[in-house]
């Protein structure tokens, strides 16, 4: 593969992923949520299988597979045993209505040009024009964390900013060493693993997932 | 072998308290391996003495700058550990068993996590562990679970692994900009040698995300929303340690991020943003040790604000800055996790976290009393204790350098003097109310507390050669 | 210089005259008071009766006094003949003006006022507690005027000793042409009539309650003890004026102990007392007492004065 | 001799350890208050003693460093002493000398009820550091001793912590400091930078090539860092609350002496430290010592709370301190170093004149409290009868405070007039319109000071007593009455025979000013600017003891008779005499809060109830009026409210909701983001 194919395949699948965040904006139902983030994954989990054969990195495959049964098997299956278990409320109350978070997706998106265009430009590999993709898939999913009460899609929207995170490494260096890309995905299996285990006490407690509820704690 | 039992310690301990049975073990467990990885520490700390670092693989490297951290983790590790056997035998809410493995087991997770996270050598994985502090202690801060807890648990949690998360950007932004450099790895000494050759602007950039990121962790404003709810909420022993040790985990982890970043873009990006970090994080520290309602928010906030004093003598560079910063980190860290374990004590008696419920304590408990008095004391950088001389070290850099920040930060300080004295005052003096029995709690359990007093007192009427040359081979690293 | 001892037998003739002249200058104008008012008015010589008189009557003091209340007239009168010896009656060649120059002089005043107040509240009575505090509150006010009005002659005579002054004023009178001399002038005699309880500020033949200020503060004494305070107050009011002829008229001051000199000097004080008591008969018969919260306008008037006195010894 | 450098280290170490067995008395007495008591207070007077040796070979000239670069970081320990320095340790050992014995027998009632140990502790440390603040020799030792001893005075003064009034009151002190002490840093590191040195001693060189604006904002922060310690208007507001409610030996010690070391400081900055100086700064100090004393006075005149009452007239004699440091440096600025000499000899004076009178007005109203358990003085009266001995003593302490000859503080009050009135030798209008102002100002203030000290002792000490509890007061001991004693013979003595101590005021001025002062003295008096005045204050006092005498024979041999009826006051014809219908403290006032009114801001309340029959019957008649301290109302209660009110606006932020949480790490994150170039 040349490198122009692979920069034209790595920037479409930024675009595909980037495009599954903003779609979180939009989806109402948490199934749905959860579904968007699987297919994301999938797409990471692809894009990294990519850049192994083009690179011909052993270890970016080890990632790729390791990515897809952490993110695309474990945890969506947590999150559809979460949102069953929760039962009600599935649907999801944003802070902003959809017309204006797009809005801001749209200025953050913008941001993330202007901040990473010099990196995208100093840098040499095929797949560092997808690098300001990646970070506003960062942003983005950031932004749902803000915007979103839910708990479940809260913590989507982390995960939505860890693959962003995830994706913009990818991009600028073929990952991080092995090692520390299997650190973090243990990390971010355990931190889902914990929130789900809080989504449970915050129903118990407090009878909704609302997380904008929990506002006890104040001066 | 010294840094692998450092580690093991720990993370053995953790283990076999998930499996033990029997209080009376789990505590004589807990207690002898806090005080092995006390032993390890200085045993670290000893080595690493000559000014060599210590390696072990790729994977640790154990400078100064780590032994010093080290040292910070398994002292107030272990005297952290110690009261923590009596608080939980006197805290009512973690009466379950299960509540007792889970605590003690955690908690040498969290102590392995810390030193994990000080001794590597890879900046990934330091990163991952700075993230698994936060899973350790996330249920730690649970514990009680009560639904304010709770709510600070999972406020601690999501805040924490967002900042968290940014961070990693800037980690891997480091990496990208080294493996540019020819040097393709994360190696912090790696990149540490190559740091001039390093795109300058890119590593600009990684230090904005590490800043916000491991800001995040370090309790800086603002950044810092979860810090008073996870420290007022957490049991005593975690809040000491979260205060006194956890921030300054986080403020390693920048600062050796922004070690590369000065080699490569020279410091005085880095230190503008830290300098106007530490002021704001003053700004809102003040704005809320103003008139605070609860003692164990009041220790939170005033957190902040040292982590801001810090990071200012850190921005405000020099030698004499940064000396007084890494001597403030020390002295924070002894006064903080004093006085957090006394507001256990506090709160065991007065069963209440109010400033309004809490009078009369010096009556009421006098060792406690008199010890909290003379942590306040310490805080509020008065002489005889330590954090005067920090401080003033770190103003009198930071008026030649950059005075109106220094100026603007005097003043701040003044107001949240005002604050916690108004506040401490109505604590500790007064009559005790009627309700509560006389007498200090855990009296036997306090005693190792009179390390931090003697500590505080020490460093602040001398500086003793050994720590001096401490610091002073700290500094080099930071290439003062 | 004389012979000390010269120079001492003119200190007593004059500390002599202080006390036995002073009841007289009272006398003096209280007839020529009486007079302006039409009067007959009492003998000049019924000061010195009044006081003969009051020393041979009893003495009552109230049973809630103190020690303080007996011992006030006794330091009354000592200070004011301590005083006679700082202020250069009829010589300005003083033995004793070692003892201090105009500003301790201002100084042993107060001490005998300091007294006199405590006295006026000692007895517990309502009207000695007004008396005293209406004392010292105009005492008070006038101490800047007095200061500001010095500060007006020293600059001009270049010192603060009370000889000094009178001989450099009689040396250069030149030095007394001016707006400022005339303005401290005035100044300072306002403050005699206030610190004297004179009208308008007091009016020391009422015995009305409640106008009252410097009587109102004796009011408890009798006998021996009303004598001394009586006599004290006369001295004061002598030493105030003959302080006040000398400095800003120091025509006939003897500089030197001659007999011829001395005489002179006696007539020409005799002629200048004469004046002033002539002048206070008349103040106090055209103006009426001012209400005593008018009393600080008069005082702040005196200090502007003295203020431009000073000012425009500058310009 | 008594100067020789190794003595004089000797004689300071034993100071210490006097202050360390105290200290250590004291932690030993936790359980034996008998040992705390007597074992911390004697060794405090133990080491007082030594100082005060130490303090006269400094005088003497005696010279000693003392250097432990081991102790504090950068530059270390560094201790000396020149006249300066010995004669503020001079100050502070004459007052902690006195006030240490008196706390022996004064602490006895503390016993049981508050932490003699604790007191114990705090005393001797808070001495120490007085004695070692002036030997200070560097920035951070001075900044540490200096702080020290603010707090050591701090948990004095909250002694008696059951009360409110006592903790807001050590609050506010203990934050003023703190803010004083925030400036006084700034302005050393601004002139540690211009010497490119720590040590004080490089200073007085370096401190003239500080470039104008930084030399002047050095200047202004380190008067503001001490004029706050010696309680200037407007930087005063701590002090007339925390010194009345502290123990009566604590409020001696810190309005006789403690906020002398702010006087210390300023001395130092004026004619040391800093170098030539342009004019205005005279001027501003000269004005600022006068606004301070007549407005401390006044304050003082309306006060009913005895030690309030003191304590406000400290504010009014540092005004009269500070007057003569602003003249001294006109002087200097002027081209008259000699006068500038006489200005400070005259500061240096009432320095100490106030430290000896002070403490002893301080220690006697601490014998009324306890024997009579009030500081109002409307509860007072009549204690001259109960209390002779204290009543005497706090006489002459009034007496010598309202400046009165022959005692102390007219000598000082005397000189300062000397050099104000010397002031028309400066050719320059501007300068001597503030010298006339600065005349008018001292004489109002001394005129007013004895006013306000006839209300103290009439008051409290005159008359009938006015409530039971005075009508049952009881001498104190012993102990008590020797220590007042000492500094009654203090005042008198520095009164009589000032020829004791001008000798060492006048070399320590030419230490600093390289003039000698305009001063000759014998030991009948002195005399100032050749011929320009002359005070015997011994032949004045002699001569009032002679006529006095000659007056008492005179009048017994001339047949005036003799003897007295005691009788009933009259009572202009009521057939009972009461308390109450004498005059109170508050209408003795009553003439000075009218004529001054504007700068009382007295809220007047008058609250009449009338008997429900009929409204020609009067039940109760209330009459309320508070004076309110201007500065507090214009300048401090504003700045704390605006402090408060942005905090509570801030409390916004930690809303409890972790949305917004998150939006401020994003919003930060993209700030710096778009900020980074």
């Amino acid at each position: 593969m040349s490198a122009e194919v692979v920069s034209r395949l790595v920037n479409l699948l930024s675009f595909a992923a980037l495009g599954l965040t903003v779609l979180l904006i939009v989806r109402i139902r948490l199934e749905g949520q959860v579904r968007a983030f699987a297919w994301q994954s999938l797409i990471l989990a692809a894009l990294s299988m990519l850049i192994a054969v083009y690179s011909g990195s052993l270890e970016l495959f080890g990632v790729g597979i390791a990515l897809f049964a952490v993110k695309v098997v474990l945890i969506p299956r947590v999150l559809d045993r979460a949102v069953a278990k929760i039962g009600l409320s599935r649907v999801a109350a944003p802070y902003l209505a959809t017309a204006p978070a797009l809005l801001i997706c749209a200025l953050l998106v913008t941001v993330s040009f202007y901040v990473m265009a010099p990196v995208a430009e100093s840098n040499p590999l095929p797949t560092a024009d997808a690098l300001p993709l990646a970070f506003a898939g960062v942003l983005v999913g950031f932004f749902i964390m803000v915007n979103r009460r839910r708990a479940v899609t809260q913590i989507l929207g982390f995960l939505m900013l860890e693959n962003g995170i995830f994706q913009l490494a990818l991009l600028a260096t073929y990952g991080v060493p092995f090692l520390v890309e299997m650190g973090v995905f243990l990390d971010v299996l355990v931190a889902v693993l914990i929130m789900e285990v809080f989504i449970y006490h915050i129903k118990d407690n407090f009878d909704s997932i609302d997380v904008g509820e929990l506002g006890k704690l104040k001066e | 072998m010294i840094l692998a039992s450092l580690l093991l310690i720990p993370l053995a301990a953790a283990g076999l308290l998930a499996l033990a049975r029997g209080r009376k073990t789990m505590e004589m467990l807990h207690a002898l391996a806090s005080l092995g990885t006390l032993a390890a520490g200085a045993a670290l700390a000893a080595q690493t003495s000559s000014g060599a670092p210590l390696a072990a693989g790729d994977l640790f490297r154990a400078d100064s700058l780590s032994a010093l951290m080290v040292v910070i983790v398994t002292f107030l590790g272990a005297l952290a550990a110690l009261y923590a056997i009596g608080y939980l035998r006197a805290e009512p809410d973690a009466a379950r068993p299960a509540t007792v493995r889970l605590f003690f087991a955690l908690f040498h997770l969290f102590i392995f996590t810390m030193l994990v996270a000080v001794t590597t050598d890879n900046l990934g994985v330091m990163w991952v562990a700075v993230e698994g502090t936060t899973l350790a202690t996330v249920f730690l801060v649970n514990l009680r679970r009560t639904r304010a807890s709770l709510e600070a648990a999972y406020k601690y949690l999501i805040l924490s692994s967002v900042g968290i998360a940014l961070a990693f950007i800037g980690t891997s932004l480091l990496y990208y900009a080294g493996a540019k450099a020819g040097e393709l790895a994360v190696q912090w000494s790696a990149l540490h040698a190559a740091a001039g050759s390093l795109n300058p602007e890119v590593a600009r950039l990684a230090f904005v995300f590490i800043l916000v990121g491991y800001g995040t962790k370090a309790g800086l404003a603002p950044m810092h929303t979860w810090l008073p709810d996870a420290h007022s909420e957490a049991p005593a022993p975690i809040s000491a340690l979260m205060s006194g040790v956890l921030l300054n985990v986080g403020l390693y982890a920048m600062l050796r991020c922004k070690i590369i970043v000065d080699g490569a873009a020279g410091p005085e990006f880095t230190n503008r943003l830290l300098v106007g970090m530490g002021l704001l994080s003053l700004l809102v520290a003040a704005a809320f040790l103003v008139r605070q309602r609860n003692y164990k928010r009041m220790l939170a906030y005033s957190s902040v604000e040292h982590m801001g004093i810090v990071c200012l003598g850190l921005g405000f560079g020099g030698y004499g800055a940064l000396f007084g910063a890494l001597f403030h980190l020390v002295n924070h860290a002894l006064s903080k996790s004093l006085l957090f374990i006394l507001s256990g004590n506090i709160l065991l008696q007065y069963h209440s976290a109010e400033i309004a419920d809490v009078r009369g304590l010096l009556r009421a408990a006098p060792w406690t009393g008199a010890l909290f008095l003379a942590g306040i004391v310490a805080l509020i950088g008065l002489p005889p204790f330590a954090p005067f001389m920090s401080e003033f070290l770190i103003f009198r850099a930071g008026l030649e350098r950059y005075p109106w920040a220094a100026a603007a930060a005097l003043a701040l300080l003044v107001v949240v003097f005002a604050g916690m004295l108004a506040s401490v005052n109505r604590m500790l003096y007064g009559a005790p109310p009627a309700a509560i029995a006389p007498g200090d709690r855990l009296r036997m359990w306090l005693a190792p507390l009179a390390a931090n007093f003697a500590l505080l007192l020490v460093l602040g009427v001398s500086l003793p050669a050994p720590f001096e040359d401490a610091l002073r081979r700290v500094l080099q690293i930071l290439g003062a | 210089m004389e012979h000390p001892s010269t120079e001492i037998a003119i200190e007593i003739a004059q500390l002599g005259l202080v006390g036995l002249a002073s009841p007289l200058l009272v006398g003096l104008i209280r007839r020529m008071k009486a007079r302006f008012q039409g009067r007959r008015g009492p003998s000049v010589l019924q000061p010195y009766r009044d006081l003969r008189k009051l020393f041979s009557k009893e003495v009552v003091v109230s049973e809630n006094s103190s020690w303080i209340f007996r011992f006030t007239p006794y330091l009354l009168a000592t200070t004011m003949l301590v005083s006679a010896l700082i202020v250069p009656v009829l010589a300005a060649t003083g033995a004793f003006s070692f003892l201090g120059n105009i500003i301790v002089l201002m100084y042993l005043f107060l001490l005998g006022t300091f007294f006199l107040a405590l006295a006026g509240l000692d007895a517990g009575s309502a009207f000695g507690g007004m008396g005293s505090s209406r004392e010292v509150a105009i005492a008070a006010l006038a101490e800047p005027t007095v200061l500001i009005a010095i500060f007006g002659i020293a600059l001009r005579a270049g010192t603060t000793s009370l000889d000094g002054m009178i001989v450099r004023f009689g040396a250069e009178p030149l030095l007394m042409l001016n707006a400022g001399h005339l303005l401290a002038f005035i100044a300072f005699f306002v403050v005699a009539l206030a610190e004297n309880g004179r009208l308008p500020v007091d009016n020391p033949a009422t015995h009305l309650e409640l106008t009252m200020i410097h009587e109102a503060m004796i009011l408890e004494y009798s006998g021996r003890l009303l004598a001394l305070v009586e006599w004290a107050a006369a001295m004061k009011l002598f030493l105030f004026l003959t302080l006040i002829s000398n400095l800003f008229f120091p025509w006939g001051v003897a500089l030197s102990a001659t007999p011829v000199a001395l005489l002179t000097a006696f007539l020409a004080l005799a002629l200048k007392l004469g004046i002033f008591a002539a002048a206070i008969a008349l103040l106090e018969t055209a103006v009426a007492k001012l209400r005593l919260f008018r009393v600080p306008e008069l005082l702040t008037g005196s200090f502007t004065v003295a203020l431009l006195a000073v000012a425009t010894s500058f310009f | 001799m008594i100067s020789d450098t190794t003595i004089m280290l000797d004689w300071l170490a034993l100071s210490l350890v006097g202050f360390g067995a105290g200290a250590a008395a004291a932690l030993a007495g936790a359980r034996a208050p008998k040992l705390a008591r007597v074992g911390a207070h004697l060794g405090a007077l133990f080491g007082a003693a030594a100082a005060l040796i130490f303090a006269v070979a400094g005088l003497a000239g005696g010279r000693m460093q003392i250097s432990l670069p081991e102790l504090f970081p950068i530059g270390g320990v560094a201790l000396g002493v020149d006249r300066l320095s010995a004669f503020f340790i001079l100050v502070v050992a004459l007052a902690a000398i006195p006030a240490s014995l008196y706390a022996i027998g004064y602490t006895r009632e503390y016993a049981g009820r508050h932490s003699l140990a604790g007191l114990g502790v705090a005393f001797n440390v808070f001495i120490a550091a007085m004695l070692l603040v002036p030997l200070a020799r560097n920035v951070l030792t001075f900044l540490a001793l200096w702080e020290l001893m603010s707090l050591a005075s701090y948990f004095l003064v909250i002694t008696e912590h059951e009360h409110d009034e006592t903790l807001n009151a050590g609050w506010l002190y203990l934050v003023m400091t703190h803010a004083g002490f925030a400036a006084l840093l700034l302005g050393f590191v601004l002139l540690a930078q211009a010497a490119g040195s720590m040590q004080f001693a490089d200073w007085s060189a370096a401190g003239s090539q500080l470039g104008g604006a930084a030399h002047d904002l050095a200047f202004v922060l380190l008067a503001v860092g001490f004029g706050l310690k010696a309680g200037l208007i407007p930087l005063h507001i701590w002090l007339p609350r925390a010194h009345p409610v502290a123990p009566s030996h604590v409020s001696a010690l810190m309005s006789g002496v403690m906020i002398k070391l702010g006087v210390y400081g300023l001395v130092r900055v004026a004619f040391d430290w800093l170098g030539a100086a342009p004019l205005w700064r005279g001027e501003a100090l000269l004005l600022a010592g006068a606004v301070s004393g007549v407005l401390g006075v006044l304050y003082a005149l309306v006060d009913a709370d005895l030690k309030r009452l003191l304590a406000h007239s400290s504010v009014e004699n540092v005004g009269i301190i500070v007057i003569n440091l602003g003249a001294a440096m006109l002087f200097q600025s002027s081209g008259l170093p000699s006068l500038a000499a006489l200005a400070l000899a005259a500061g240096l004076y009432h320095t100490l004149n106030h430290a000896a009178f002070k403490s002893l007005l301080f220690m006697g109203a601490g014998a009324v409290l306890q024997a009579t358990g009030t500081r109002n003085l409307e509860a007072m009266g009549g204690l001259i009868r109960r209390m002779p001995q204290t009543a005497a003593l706090f006489l002459i302490g009034s007496l010598a405070i309202a400046g009165l000859p022959p005692f102390n503080g007219f000598i000082s009050e005397w000189l300062t007039f000397q050099g104000l009135l010397s002031s028309f030798q400066i050719s320059r209008h501007t300068v001597n319109l503030i010298f006339v102002l600065g005349i008018a100002a001292l004489a109002l203030t001394s005129g007013l000071a004895a006013a306000c000290f006839v209300r103290a002792f009439g008051i409290a000490f005159l008359a009938l007593p006015r409530s039971a509890a005075a009508a049952q007061a009881r001498e104190p001991g012993g102990i008590l009455r020797a220590a007042m004693a000492w500094q009654a013979l203090a005042c008198i003595a520095l009164g009589l025979a000032p020829a004791l101590l001008l000798p060492a005021l006048e070399a320590t001025g030419f230490e600093l000013l390289g003039a000698h002062a305009d001063l000759r003295f014998n030991a009948m008096g002195v005399a100032a600017g050749g011929g320009f005045g002359a005070v015997a204050p011994l032949a004045i006092a002699l001569a009032l003891g002679v006529f006095l005498a000659i007056l008492i024979v005179a009048l017994r041999w001339l047949g005036a008779r003799r003897g007295a009826r005691s009788y009933e006051t009259w009572g202009c014809g009521r057939a009972l005499q009461m308390a109450r219908f004498e005059y109170t403290a508050a209408a003795f006032a009553n003439p000075f809060a009218r004529v001054f009114a504007a700068l009382y801001r007295s809220v007047r309340n008058l609250d009449i109830e009338f008997h429900p029959e009929s409204r020609y019957f009067v039940r109760a008649i209330r009459y309320r009026n508070e004076g309110r301290l201007i500065f507090e109302d214009a300048l401090y209660r504003p700045l704390l409210r605006a402090i408060e009110a942005g905090a509570r606006r801030a409390r916004v932020l930690q809303s409890g909701n972790v949305h917004s949480y998150l939006i401020y790490i994003l919003a930060t994150l993209v700030a710096l983001l778009l900020l980074t170039p």
